[in-house]
């Protein structure tokens, strides 16, 4: 039964540049803010919809209305009231202007309007196949009209003391130490949260993220805090437990961009070859700590749509070889961007590398920081290149983009960045996006995925898998499939 | 006489490889009283020095005392322990050294460093050390003692810094002095003082003392017993009179022979009218201090509106007191220190106006031999290229530069293997002796020698004089001569300037100078050359 | 020469010091030799400890990959980059500094500002932009980590002589006419080199420690293995495998030890006062 | 003096403006920019937004533009807004400024003292076995990476002991206030900057070392041991004095770095201090922010140039005539 009471001390890294959700929405951010503010649904594992700001909604037969019915008795953290009000202008005016990922789905969207003060009208261009999966926090917040209106919203003082709807309220932010969020009294749904406090504790160093759980500062280690090589051990503590799930909405996918446009990469026979020549399961086994899966292709399993009957690529040196025999590569040396992101991603580009060479291909590892990555990617300046990115439940919102021909343009790493054109595979993908029934979107959806992997248009590498580590005590932490973003609304500690 | 208070037995020092000889003391024996001055005279580099260091048991790093003892007070100096000699050391026995230059800590305040000597021995309240710091100041003649005690040790004139070494060591009066060419550095008049000082001490207390030194008046003003060095032996000794009127050791005899005689004669005018330097209305005010942000400047005018001219092979001598200004004229001469005001003239070319490549060929013409030998000699350089290093500046090939610095180090009575030593190898008048032969390397032909002669035994010093006019004759070498041996002076100056605080306050011939002195300043620096009444007295 | 040997011979830290150097810098070329197969080869299981096979007694990395070959390349890596990049430094820092002080006045000024702008920026952090401006390589970091170490020689050398150009000795080589560019180095230098080895040997070690930061952010050169990237590679499993910072450790440590050791020992050869010493 | 010092305080101005510039451009350098990482994390993006964040800091503007805004700004005494942390500059330092300052100020006494005193003690046993042994220690300690070294303190003190706080700058929600606090700050501040402290003492025990033995070859200890001081007081008060000269001119250097010095034990201690801002800043190419404390860090570099030369006349009174 839960209990109330009590105080969650959870780590956060790296440290969030800013709390307001609707301005900045990058990993840290959300999981913080994710607790104080709130979009209109949520998640669950299986990533279907369920009800958070609104409490019921209503999708019209020809796939074009959504109507969305509030629950009226939502209050700001300053008290004001919540009303529909404050979702049009979330959705139509504010997060349209600063929130890219959404922008592209709003495209959809002809009209937003408010016919009472709980009850919310999307009317869409077309049916759009995703439209459900984007009203979770991370994708569109709430933000309070009454105090953005009308502002210049980056500049507005607000941004420093967010406030949202949601189960905990921002209390205090010494930077660089730890964030204080305090519980919400008025929130809407009785009894919740449970929780009294949660600190957020900044600690840079992973080495020192798990001394901070060994010494029990800490009781919450969400994903990613801790160094692979460091979950087994600290699984293995008394009273903690573990999970990977809470991820199914991101579905986070790596693998490495290649140059579809010049060079060896450019060849779909060398593509393949680093496929085979790959040994992804060494990788996941020794660098990923077993967590995780070996990809199959552009759909990560937790999404919707995919299908795992698709062309395998096993580790297989002799195949690669032969490949590249056929295609008769010269030895030109190809030039590898590890992630900047740590030492995990440093090994395997190195691991990679050496699969790479023994198959014959001359690898080179050029190095830069996050900045200069970014810039090599925006750029087009890399031959391979690590990268993972997130699935957002859908094809449509996570996967269409990066293969897409539309999608080709310099200045953005989020696009089309391998230069990969194939005609059809676009016009499969925008079938997919409005078709309306679901059996429709998956028949198109797998053609997609066995097409693609075919084309190895980039290399596949693995669905990571982010645990969280927390003591056995603290329950209903993770509970849907953005996990512990919006997981303190439910969760409480044992006494 | 009683029991000795000083006892040497069969000492014998060994020197480290590569020096002069094996032992830089060889088995020497003597005997110091209390209420006695015993003056060790004798060539330089011939072990004095050792054996006073060896008596304080400060012996340098790698010189060891291999045989026989030094009785103090009954106890063998040499058997005691470094703590037992530490109570000794300052309070019953203390020890004047030949460099004062660098023998006070240059970041120490002259009174805290007088003071140390109380506090080692745990005496007087701080309040009092400082008393009596500046009272032993006032007691050694320096003027201005409350200012002399706050000021640091590169303040202070050579002689100055002397006088602050001689109040250290009197201040606990010792039952024995160790003095160790106390007065090189002084001049005449103050010279008297601290010889008298050091006299009336010794009656006072009875106390005993060694006093190494090479001026044969200064013995004969303050010796009761003489001891005479060479190579590392006692040649010779006994009381003052018989070492003096009779001596016995060829060496000995040699060494009185010596003596430059104060009388000088009216040069014929041979000296030509050129002058080859012209100074006119030179001045050098020091403003030093302030330390931080608080106290006063400290103001010294060293050089007051002085005028010179030196014609090509002349001596020009410039006497006075301590603390008058010669260095500083001679390094404004040098352009080692800009002049606040006036002009010098080498050669009808004003040095002022002269700067980098022109500079350097000037000065080639000009030479200064250095106050304080060993400060002038790097400590990381052998002497032969110390020698080498100026004809090679001016384009001397190596070997014919090296050449010439063993035929320099002859020529000033050094061995030539003495070119593969370090500076700190060497006695203090064998490093004088290296800085003259580093002025003679250029064949220049004004040399400043500031008190080059001071530290050598007057047989050395002879031959030193005798070169430096064998050269003046052969170069047509001008010569300004700072000391304040006025024997020297008169021995081989063709004109003396007589500086006081500052200012030239009288010029003449020499001869002029010293039989009809004009100023009182001159006279009072005339009466005061030691041995004079002696010497007077003699010549009936 | 002969001489000189003699000299730090004598110092028995010193000689035992040239040793171990000396050994290092043997691996460090002949590692190729010893150890044909290229160090980043994955031969063995990850995490294999120490001592419990025979063909890779050092035991393996997070990759499998054999750390004893990896100690052997990552000398010649090292070494490079801590000896060029420190004499580098020097070279960059004692000219400046000498003649800054040796000069005084406007030069000084002149001089110290510009050493101060290089000291201003923190090191590390002017290290890594410059790194990342110049695209990382093993000459752009050396480089970058000259740049950023010759700021307290120059102002250390400074310092000594300025407090060394007001000697006797000094003026008297003016007096002699050597020009200032002799009297600096034969004058003055010498004299200021008992603290430019300590700063010396001990730079050695930053450099060598700088590379691994540098490589730890991703900035090192990615295709060359080296103590410092052994170092922070192993950081991440410091607890699950504690070899695999402990030799690359150690290794740095005897480095460093010898080349202070050859340091004390140059300092007592070159030290006049100490030359004599012990027949 | 005080004329000294005022002089100095007016070039010192100057000089920050022109280092200011030169940073400037050598951060421009750098490839990457403010708005391709924030972009880069923001999970997706297109070049419209891309576009609006380099519009929002400015930075479609020409280079010399933005350089001309920042510098009046900096006239002003206006360090600009961090582009990533949306909050002035000025703010972000001074928040931070007081941890790092305690750190590392803590860590330079700590690694002066414990390195001249090593020093000392070594050059009074040259030579010996405990020579040796005090050398060798102080370079363990220098050549060990200090996150390594950090590291293996925590897990000692921290888990295995359980005798001091691993991390952090004080007890995060334990809301001590007064003396209990400054007592709680205190046990978080012994490990980083023993740690710390420790890595720099090497540098002052050689140089200590070194320039005693040096000096205590020179003739004016000869007339201190005449005296009949004792070797512990020549020691101190002779030798060591004029030993401290190179030391003091590493000192200032080292002071002058303490800002940005100490990036790894900010990070491995989880210090909320300006290394630790700075690297990020650096990391994210947040301008503004770099610079600010690159300002910062040059101010404080100048402050102990001065300090240093002060003191160095002060020590020096030979100095003091030029
Ligand atoms: N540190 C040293 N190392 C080697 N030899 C030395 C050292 N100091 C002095 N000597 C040598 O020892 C001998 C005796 O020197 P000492 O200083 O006793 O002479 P001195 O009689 O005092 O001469 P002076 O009157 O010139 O001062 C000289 O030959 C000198 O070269
Ligand atoms: N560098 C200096 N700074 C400040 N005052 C100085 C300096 N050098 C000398 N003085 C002072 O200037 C005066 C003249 O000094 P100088 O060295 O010229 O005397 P001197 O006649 O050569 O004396 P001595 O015979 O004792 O060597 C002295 O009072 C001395 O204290
Ligand atoms: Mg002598
Ligand atoms: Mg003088």
């Amino acid at each position: 039964e839960p209990v109330s009471g009590g105080r969650a001390n959870v780590v956060i890294q790296p440290e969030p540049p800013s709390l307001m959700m609707g301005l900045v929405q990058n990993g840290p951010t959300q999981m913080v803010a994710g607790q104080i503010y709130e979009g209109l649904l949520r998640y669950d594992e299986k990533l279907q919809p369920m009800p958070q700001l609104a409490k019921s909604w209503e999708v019209s037969e020809d796939g074009l209305t959504y109507t969305f019915k509030l629950h009226d008795n939502v209050k700001w953290h300053d008290g004001e009231p919540f009303t529909s009000a404050d979702v049009v202008f979330s959705a139509d005016v504010f997060l349209r202007e600063t929130h890219a990922r959404l922008r592209t789905s709003l495209e959809h969207v002809d009209s937003i309007t408010a016919p009472d003060d709980t009850t919310v009208v999307f009317k869409l261009k077309q049916p759009f196949g995703p439209f459900l999966g984007i009203f979770e926090a991370g994708t569109m917040p709430m933000v309070p009209k009454h105090i953005y209106e009308g502002t210049d919203y980056k500049n507005n003082p607000a941004n420093n003391t967010p406030i949202g709807t949601g189960p905990f309220k921002f209390t205090e932010w010494v930077k660089g130490s730890h964030i204080l969020l305090t519980k919400f009294e008025d929130y809407y749904e009785d009894g919740k949260p449970y929780l009294d406090e949660i600190y957020w504790h900044v600690i840079p160093d992973a080495a020192s993220r798990a001394v901070a759980y060994e010494t029990g500062v800490v009781d919450i280690l969400p994903g990613g805090s801790v160094e692979n090589f460091d979950v087994q051990r600290i699984a293995d503590m008394e009273n903690t437990c573990i999970t990977d799930k809470g991820w199914e909405y991101f579905g986070p996918l790596s693998w490495m961009w290649l140059n579809n446009r010049e060079g060896p990469t450019a060849d779909k026979r060398f593509r393949q070859a680093v496929m085979y020549a790959m040994d992804r399961d060494f990788a996941r086994d020794a660098l990923w700590n077993g967590l995780g899966k070996v990809a199959k292709g552009p759909v990560s399993s937790s999404t919707r749509f995919f299908t795992d009957d698709v062309t395998a690529y096993d580790h297989d040196p002799e195949k690669a070889r032969a490949l590249l025999e056929e295609m008769g590569y010269d030895g030109e040396t190809v030039r590898l961007l590890p992630l900047p992101y740590g030492e995990t991603w440093q090994r395997w580009a190195e691991a990679v590398k050496q699969n790479l060479g023994e198959v014959g291909i001359n690898v080179e590892i050029v190095s830069t920081d996050v900045a200069g990555w970014n810039q090599k990617l925006a750029e087009w300046d890399y031959d391979m290149a690590f990268t993972y990115l997130y699935q957002y439940g859908d094809p449509a919102l996570g996967v269409a983009r990066t293969y897409i021909s539309t999608n080709i343009a310099k200045g953005s790493q989020w696009n089309n960045v391998e230069g990969y054109e194939n005609k059809e595979i676009d016009d499969l993908f925008a079938k997919a996006a409005v078709a309306v029934t679901a059996e429709e979107r998956q028949k198109l959806y797998t053609e997609v995925q066995q097409k693609l992997v075919d084309d190895v248009p980039v290399a596949w590498l693995l669905e990571l898998g982010f645990p969280t580590i927390y003591r056995c005590n603290v329950k209903d932490l993770v509970t849907t499939a953005i996990g512990v973003n919006d997981g303190f609304k439910d969760a409480y500690i044992e006494k | 006489m009683t029991e000795p208070v000083l006892s040497i037995r069969n000492l014998k020092i060994a020197l480290p490889e590569g020096a002069d000889r094996d032992f830089a003391v060889n088995d020497i024996t003597y005997d110091l009283y209390a209420g006695e001055i015993l003056c060790i005279v004798g060539e330089s580099g011939s072990g004095k020095s050792m054996s006073a260091n060896a008596a304080m048991g400060l012996l340098p790093d790698l010189v060891r005392p291999v045989g026989g003892e030094i009785l103090f007070e009954g106890m063998d100096l040499l058997k005691l322990s470094e703590t037992e000699m530490m109570d000794l050391r300052g309070k019953k026995i203390a020890m004047i050294f030949q460099e004062p230059m660098s023998a006070l800590n240059p970041l120490m305040r002259v009174e805290d460093q007088i003071a140390e000597v109380f506090e080692a021995h745990g005496l007087l309240t701080p309040k009092e050390r400082a008393a009596r710091a500046i009272e032993l100041l006032t007691e050694v003649g320096i003027p201005d003692p409350e200012k002399a005690a706050r000021a640091y040790p590169f303040q202070l004139s050579g002689g100055q810094r002397q006088r602050v070494m001689i109040a250290m060591a009197l201040a606990l009066e010792p039952r024995m002095l160790i003095a160790d060419e106390p007065t090189t550095a002084l001049d005449v008049t103050t010279q008297a003082q601290i010889l008298e000082l050091i006299r009336n001490l010794q009656e006072k207390h009875g106390m005993a003392v060694m006093f190494i030194t090479h001026d044969f008046g200064v013995v004969a003003e303050i010796a009761d017993r003489v001891a005479v060095m060479q190579y590392g032996k006692i040649v010779e000794a006994g009381t003052a009179d018989e070492v003096l009127d009779n001596p016995q050791h060829e060496y000995t005899q040699k060494l009185i022979a010596a003596i430059p005689k104060l009388a000088a004669e009216a040069s014929g005018e041979t000296v030509s009218k050129t002058p080859i330097l012209e100074v006119e209305g030179l001045n050098k005010t020091y403003v030093t201090g302030g330390g931080l942000l608080f106290s006063k400047p400290r103001v010294v005018h060293a050089v007051n509106d002085v005028n010179l001219t030196l014609s090509e092979g002349e001596t020009l001598g410039i006497v006075g007191e301590s603390g008058s200004g010669k260095s500083s004229v001679g390094r404004c001469l040098v352009r080692l220190m800009q002049p606040d005001s006036g002009t010098v003239k080498l050669a009808g070319h004003d040095m002022a106006q002269l700067s980098g490549e022109a500079l350097r060929e000037a000065r080639k013409s000009i030479q200064m031999i250095f106050q304080d030998p060993y400060a002038s000699l790097n400590p990381r350089s052998k002497v032969g290229r110390i020698i080498a290093e100026g004809p090679m500046a001016h384009g001397v090939s190596k070997q014919e530069a090296y050449a010439r610095a063993v035929k320099l180090l002859e020529l000033v009575d050094l061995d030539a293997l003495a070119i593969d030593r370090y500076p700190h190898e060497f006695s203090g008048g064998q490093r004088q002796r290296i800085g003259i032969a580093r002025a003679l390397a250029l064949e220049p032909r004004v040399i400043i020698a500031d008190e080059a002669v001071s530290a050598l035994d007057v047989s050395i010093q002879a031959q030193v004089l005798d070169l430096l006019a064998e050269l003046k004759e052969r170069l047509n070498l001008a010569l300004i001569f700072i000391t304040h041996d006025l024997r020297v002076a008169a021995q081989i100056c063709d004109r003396i300037a007589v500086m006081q605080k500052g200012k030239v306050v009288e010029m003449g011939p020499a001869h002029a100078i010293f039989n009809n002195p004009q100023s009182d300043y001159t006279r009072t620096l005339i009466e005061a050359i030691p041995g004079r009444e002696k010497e007077l007295a003699a010549a009936g | 020469m002969a001489d000189f040997w003699k000299r730090f011979s004598r110092n028995r830290g010193a000689v035992i010091g040239l040793a171990i150097l000396a050994i290092v810098i043997l691996v460090a070329l002949l590692a190729p030799l010893i150890f044909p197969q290229s160090p980043w080869r994955m031969v063995q299981r990850p995490f294999l400890p120490p001592f419990s096979m025979d063909q890779y007694p050092l035991g393996t990395d997070a990759l499998g990959r054999d750390v004893i070959s990896g100690l052997a390349y990552g000398a010649q890596v090292s070494l490079l980059v801590g000896l060029v990049s420190t004499v580098a430094a020097l070279l960059i820092g004692i000219p400046i500094g000498a003649l800054a002080g040796y000069f005084g006045g406007w030069v000084d000024d002149a001089l110290m500002r510009f050493t101060e702008f290089f000291q201003t920026v923190p090191s590390f952090a002017l290290a890594i932009v410059l790194v990342a401006i110049f695209q990382p390589s093993i000459e752009s970091i050396i480089a970058a980590i000259a740049i950023v170490s010759w700021p307290p020689v120059a102002r250390l050398v400074r310092g000594e002589v300025l407090s060394l150009r007001s000697r006797e000795y000094v003026e008297a080589a003016i007096l002699s006419g050597q020009t200032s560019l002799t009297i600096i180095l034969r004058q003055v230098l010498p004299n200021t080199i008992s603290p430019i080895i300590v700063l010396a040997s001990l730079m050695v070690a930053t450099a060598i420690l700088l590379e691994s930061s540098l490589s730890f952010l991703g900035l090192g050169d990615p295709n060359l293995m080296s103590w410092g990237y052994m170092i922070g590679a192993a950081r991440t499993v410091i607890r699950q495998a504690w070899w695999l910072s402990f030799f690359p450790g150690v290794a740095i440590l005897l480095t460093v030890l010898a080349l202070n050791l050859i340091g004390e020992g140059l300092n007592d050869a070159l030290n006049p006062r100490l030359a004599r010493r012990g027949k | 003096m005080l004329r000294f010092i005022l002089m100095r305080l007016g070039k010192a101005a100057i000089i920050l403006i022109a280092i200011l510039t030169l940073n400037f451009f050598l951060i421009h350098a750098a490839p990457g920019d403010p708005a391709a990482v924030m972009a880069g994390e923001a999970g997706a993006a297109d070049a419209k937004f891309i576009a609006q964040l380099r519009e929002q800091f400015g930075l479609d503007k020409p280079l010399l533009t933005q350089l001309g805004i920042y510098l009046k700004g900096v006239l002003q005494f206006d360090l600009g807004f961090s582009y990533r942390q949306q909050m002035p500059v000025a703010d972000l330092i001074l928040d931070r400024l007081p941890a790092t300052l305690l750190l590392t100020m803590t860590a330079f006494v700590i690694s002066l003292l414990l390195g001249t005193l090593a020093g000392v003690l070594a050059s009074a046993r040259v030579g010996k076995w405990s020579d040796t042994a005090i050398s060798t220690l102080a370079l363990l300690f220098y050549a060990t990476p200090l996150y390594w070294a950090a590291l293996m303190a925590v897990l000692l003190f921290s888990v295995y002991f359980n005798w001091l706080p691993g991390f952090g700058y004080e007890t995060v929600g334990a809301n001590y206030t007064g003396l209990r606090r400054a007592l709680d700050i205190g046990q978080h501040l012994i490990l980083p900057a023993t740690t710390l402290g420790l890595f720099f003492m090497a540098v002052y025990m050689r140089m200590t070392r070194a320039s005693m033995l040096e000096v205590s070859q020179l003739d004016f200890v000869k007339t201190a041991r005449a005296k009949g001081l004792k070797p512990g007081i020549i020691q101190r008060r002779h030798i060591f004095r004029n030993a401290m000269l190179p030391v003091v001119t590493l000192a200032g250097l080292q002071a002058g770095q303490l800002v940005g010095g100490a990036v790894l034990t900010e990070t491995v201690f989880a210090w909320p201090g300006i290394g630790r801002l700075m690297f990020e800043a650096l990391a994210q190419r947040d301008y503004n922010l770099l610079l600010g404390v690159f300002f910062v860090s040059a101010a404080m570099v100048l402050l102990f140039n001065l300090i240093t030369d002060v003191l160095y006349r002060f020590v020096d009174p030979r100095i003091r005539v030029a």
